[in-house]
């Protein structure tokens, strides 16, 4: 048995296992698979201030190796989350990391500010959000959005600020460092990537909203990269994700410099992949005499 | 709730139409629980999201399920080529099956197409008290009349072109019956506009009806809110989870 | 039989389909397989100046749903390219774009111009090539650097000119209207993302470069997407690409506003894919009583 | 050259040691123009790449190939689940073989490992002239050893651990046969350590020597320039291709 266990702006995790934000609700569904005491950490859904009865259906499209989806932040607000969701959720022997996010720089900050006084362990603020204020180019392509909203929700919070980044930019180590600067703990990447299937029978896109995002095995490739090249521009720690499937696909986004991994998509093909994936993880690590899995984070050794 | 993923052997396969298949999946602890309306989740290879069928059968001493599926994509096409001995791979029993009450005398099971496997888990339990109405597009695609005569239900059979029974939809033989009256309760599966045809008339009858929606789904288990539809629970708009709240919905709640 | 032809920029193409640049070579070993006069157009390796040899080994990795590939540009230079394999191709009934690319808006126009006394019948100025003069910055990730280039070729040159864009960019229309505005009579989409994948038993990157360029059936979703954006932000056509690998993507990417569709890494998996693909385009047509594939261009109907 | 894409019968499958198979494939148009030393490309179920596999048997009087691989990783393993009577979809024959020379006298066959197969349908070849030395990790990876034997081949064989044959590398018995002198050729297949070896003694002494290479692959027809390898010919640096220039080189070219 490898330790797995890692810790994170502080926060310890008994192995590094984090279902993804949206894919895993508040818990309860796949509780009924598996004890939530085996995961690492839960990367709740992503909740706003106000409730929001996300976009029109249909809001998932099928893609070669991957899936599209375009919920749309469906959430019963904040305060729900607060006091229905969260109270449990607690009593579970794993770590909460409470995704957030909002239209405005205030509104992501007012959300974090209403879990100032829970004992949620992290904040992970998801700045793929169209930013209704800046004409909705997403905070997270934006350097300066970026920056801006992390400036706020910093000075709304005092717990371990996690930084949810958008793939969708030229330069994603760019945005990185603009949240880094401002107070970011811990970066988490990589968020969907935009895309879009038609339905060539009816000449209607699939989504209903058109365009959604893009997530599963199809993503891991960027994901590895995207993860490699963040780790070596912050200094902060990285929890990365997109397409991790196996305990393989975990380790390797280890070695390009991840302290964490979150899996998404992965959970619709087996309900039980991030269990899978911790028990693979584990033998891998005795397979090559890794005592540690966090010698494993960032191994990768470029040529 | 209660639900399992694992790999079940398929006991018993067989194309009943041309690309409609039958399996028969040996699954006892789901079979225990499993209820008319529910449906399973099933993997195919090579695949991200798991497809989702309904429930055709449950014969709880045999300890099996029946699904009847049509190839329709990639998906299915793949789920089809398994072959008895196969295993299948499953989450299930999912979602909110019908209301079943035993008081009711009379109702009517309406299943459009492949909409139609559904209602034999209700016929066998309302037996003579159930008529079933089934359409299809025409003689080829007309499937499990035998499997509905056998629960003592009364069948009616619709084909669009008259290839085979009444020629025209089913809302034609329903209407007839509705006019006479004595329906407890409508249950419903099948293409939308026959869907939203079905629930007008109940309504305007007050019949109690329930129908049986499709989405798009991913979890399947009401995690990932994937599956939304439009529905009006206590006056408020609610946008309810077909895989959770559903896929059994009371036809009034729908908001088309 | 449905009529298959389509016109790109006054070039007339007996169908829409054309092997992408790099996957195809000049030709000559597809030729084996099936007549080179099947396809609609065949873009040629990217050519440069001088003569490359590309980087080291490994250049190939598999990834879910797709593929990547660091050759870095290996060609044997415009010169060989003009005297001894363009000859040979333009005796084929076929249209063909050569494909250039360059370290410099010069380099690349001096490309361009070297192909203005030949019968060759399109440029695609391929600009995901890092611009030595801008610290490596692709030409293709920034408005500035994509005007500049275009409007240099567009000066050396009077062929129709299709730019290559990247899709490795925050906003792929501002790079499109960029290089529209300097005169590109077409634009052709998607080249690759970038990815990276990491051998996990040697703790070195699977490609000898490090990160390499993702394509295959993976991004098709991206490519569906990229290309409805740009067809809807340019008034001129769109050649799309990416992932493409059944007559049934061709059709989706054509509907989403593509007016021909090249065919890279399918091609890997099938020889015969682009043929296979023309079949399979004119039996979903006929399939649908639709006379001619140019009614399907743009063909989406948004929700 | 002349290459064919096809599916095509396995006409027997058996497993020859652990995780390690053999293919009898009938492709009578592609066994017609195959050569010792060329790969067939395989297309593997669910995989963007093909895997190149060396030919390890040509029998043009039954129209068959032969090929031998070992499952490494999931695109192997898959192929290694076809059955006889399936088909599997090859591109082949493909790339340059090696060099045969009826004048040759005496030749070394140098096979490490998975190495070992391409060097079989040289045994036939030369028979009695040929010395085949092969090397193993252990005894439990031994194979084709009684096929060499067949050939007329005199086989030496060595393991890393002494489980069988000779305690250590194949360069050892090399060397051996090195110094009695008269070798016309060596032909070597396996890791490139042993590779480059043998190419240095082969320098030294002045013999002729040809390895066949590996790389990742993509068209597996030198379309792609997915496979370069660094090569000198006429004393220039040349960015070959082992899918076509290759797999098989003259040791002298390759750049270590
Ligand atoms: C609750 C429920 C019960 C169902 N019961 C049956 C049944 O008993 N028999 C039967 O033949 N079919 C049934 N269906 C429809 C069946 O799920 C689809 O035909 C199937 O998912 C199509 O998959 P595919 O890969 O063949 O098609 P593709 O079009 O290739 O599938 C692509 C994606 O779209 C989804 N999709 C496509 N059509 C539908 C659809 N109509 N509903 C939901 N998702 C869809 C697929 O699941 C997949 O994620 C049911 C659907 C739902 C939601
Ligand atoms: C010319 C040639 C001849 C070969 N002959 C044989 C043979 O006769 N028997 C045999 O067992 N093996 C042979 N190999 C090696 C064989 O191709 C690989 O073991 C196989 O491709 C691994 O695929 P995988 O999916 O199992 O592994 P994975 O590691 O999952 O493959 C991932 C990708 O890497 C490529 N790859 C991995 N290892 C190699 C390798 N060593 N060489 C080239 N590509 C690789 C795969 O083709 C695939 O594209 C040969 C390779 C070459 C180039
Ligand atoms: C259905 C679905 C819903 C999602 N909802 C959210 C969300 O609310 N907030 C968020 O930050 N990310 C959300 N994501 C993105 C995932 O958390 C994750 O970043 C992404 O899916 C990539 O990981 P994967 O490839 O493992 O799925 C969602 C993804 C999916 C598939
Ligand atoms: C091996 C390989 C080499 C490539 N070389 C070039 C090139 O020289 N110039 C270029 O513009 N694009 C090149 N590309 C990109 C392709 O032309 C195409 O844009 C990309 O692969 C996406 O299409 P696909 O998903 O169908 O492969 C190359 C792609 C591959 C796979
Ligand atoms: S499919 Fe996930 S909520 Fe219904
Ligand atoms: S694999 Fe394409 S050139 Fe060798």
């Amino acid at each position: 048995m490898a330790d797995l266990s890692v810790n994170v702006c502080g926060i310890d995790f008994k192995n590094p296992i984090i279902p993804a934000s949206g894919v895993f609700g508040y818990g309860h569904e796949y509780e009924e698979i598996f004890p939530l005491e085996k995961l690492g950490g839960i990367a709740t859904k992503g909740t706003t201030l106000h409730r929001r009865t996300g976009n029109i259906s249909p809001r998932i499209a099928e893609t070669p190796s991957g899936m599209l989806n375009s919920v749309g932040l469906q959430n019963p607000g904040i305060d729900h989350f607060v006091e229905k969701e969260l109270p449990y959720l607690l009593q579970k022997n794993v770590v909460i990391l409470a995704n957030i996010a909002g239209s405005t720089a205030e509104e992501c900050a007012e959300v974090a500010q209403k879990l100032e006084n829970t004992d949620v362990h992290m904040i992970e603020l998801n700045i793929s959000c169209p930013n209704v204020k800046h004409g909705g180019a997403a905070f997270g392509t934006r350097c300066d959005l970026a920056a801006e909203v992390t400036k706020q929700v910093r000075k709304a919070t005092s717990k371990p600020l996690v930084v949810k980044l958008s793939p969708n930019v030229t330069d994603i180590t760019e945005i990185a460092r603009a949240v880094e600067s401002e107070g970011a703990d811990a970066v988490s990447l990589i968020n969907t990537l935009l895309g879009m299937r038609i339905n060539i029978n009816t000449g209607r896109p699939i989504l209903h909203n058109n365009v959604g995002g893009l997530s599963g095995g199809a993503v891991f490739p960027i994901a590895v990269r995207m993860v490699w090249q963040v780790a070596n521009a912050v200094n902060i720690p990285v929890i990365g994700m997109g397409g991790v499937s196996s305990g393989k696909d975990a380790i390797e986004l280890m070695m390009a410099g991840a302290s964490a991994v979150q899996v998404g998509a992965a959970i619709f093909t087996d309900p039980y992949a991030p269990v899978k994936i911790i028990d693979e993880m584990n033998d891998f690590l005795d397979s090559k005499n890794i005592s540690s899995v966090r010698e494993i984070i960032g191994a990768v050794k470029p040529w | 709730m209660k639900y399992k993923q694992g790999n079940f052997i398929i006991a018993n396969k067989c194309a009943i139409a041309k690309e409609i298949y039958s399996f028969e999946i040996l699954c006892p602890e789901i079979a225990e629980i499993a209820c008319a309306g529910q449906f399973v989740h099933i993997r195919a290879e090579g695949f991200t999201l798991r497809r989702p069928i309904s429930i055709c059968g449950i014969d709880k001493n045999k300890g099996t399920l029946r699904i009847v599926f049509e190839v329709r994509g990639e998906g299915t096409e793949k789920i089809s080529q398994l072959n008895k001995g196969d295993t299948i791979d499953m989450l299930a029993p999912l979602g909110h099956g019908f209301t079943i009450n035993e008081n009711f005398k009379k109702v009517i099971l309406i299943g459009g197409g492949i909409g139609t496997p559904p209602m034999l888990p209700l016929a066998q339990i309302y037996g003579e008290k159930a008529v079933a109405i089934s359409g299809f597009r025409n003689s080829g695609a007309v499937i499990l009349q035998e499997d509905f005569r056998k629960t003592g239900a009364e069948t009616v059979l619709c084909t669009d072109d008259g290839s085979a029974g009444i020629h025209g939809f089913v809302t034609q033989p329903f209407e007839e019956l509705v006019k006479n009256g004595g329906i407890d309760a409508v249950y419903a599966c099948g293409p939308m506009p026959m869907l939203k045809n079905i629930s007008g008339i109940c309504k305007d009858n007050n019949i109690f009806c329930e129908i049986s929606l499709e989405e798009r789904m991913a979890c399947g288990i009401g995690a990932c809110l994937g599956c939304a539809c439009r529905t009006m629970r206590n006056d408020e708009e609610y946008f309810a989870h077909v895989c959770k709240d559903g896929p059994v919905f009371n036809a009034e709640e729908v908001i088309w």
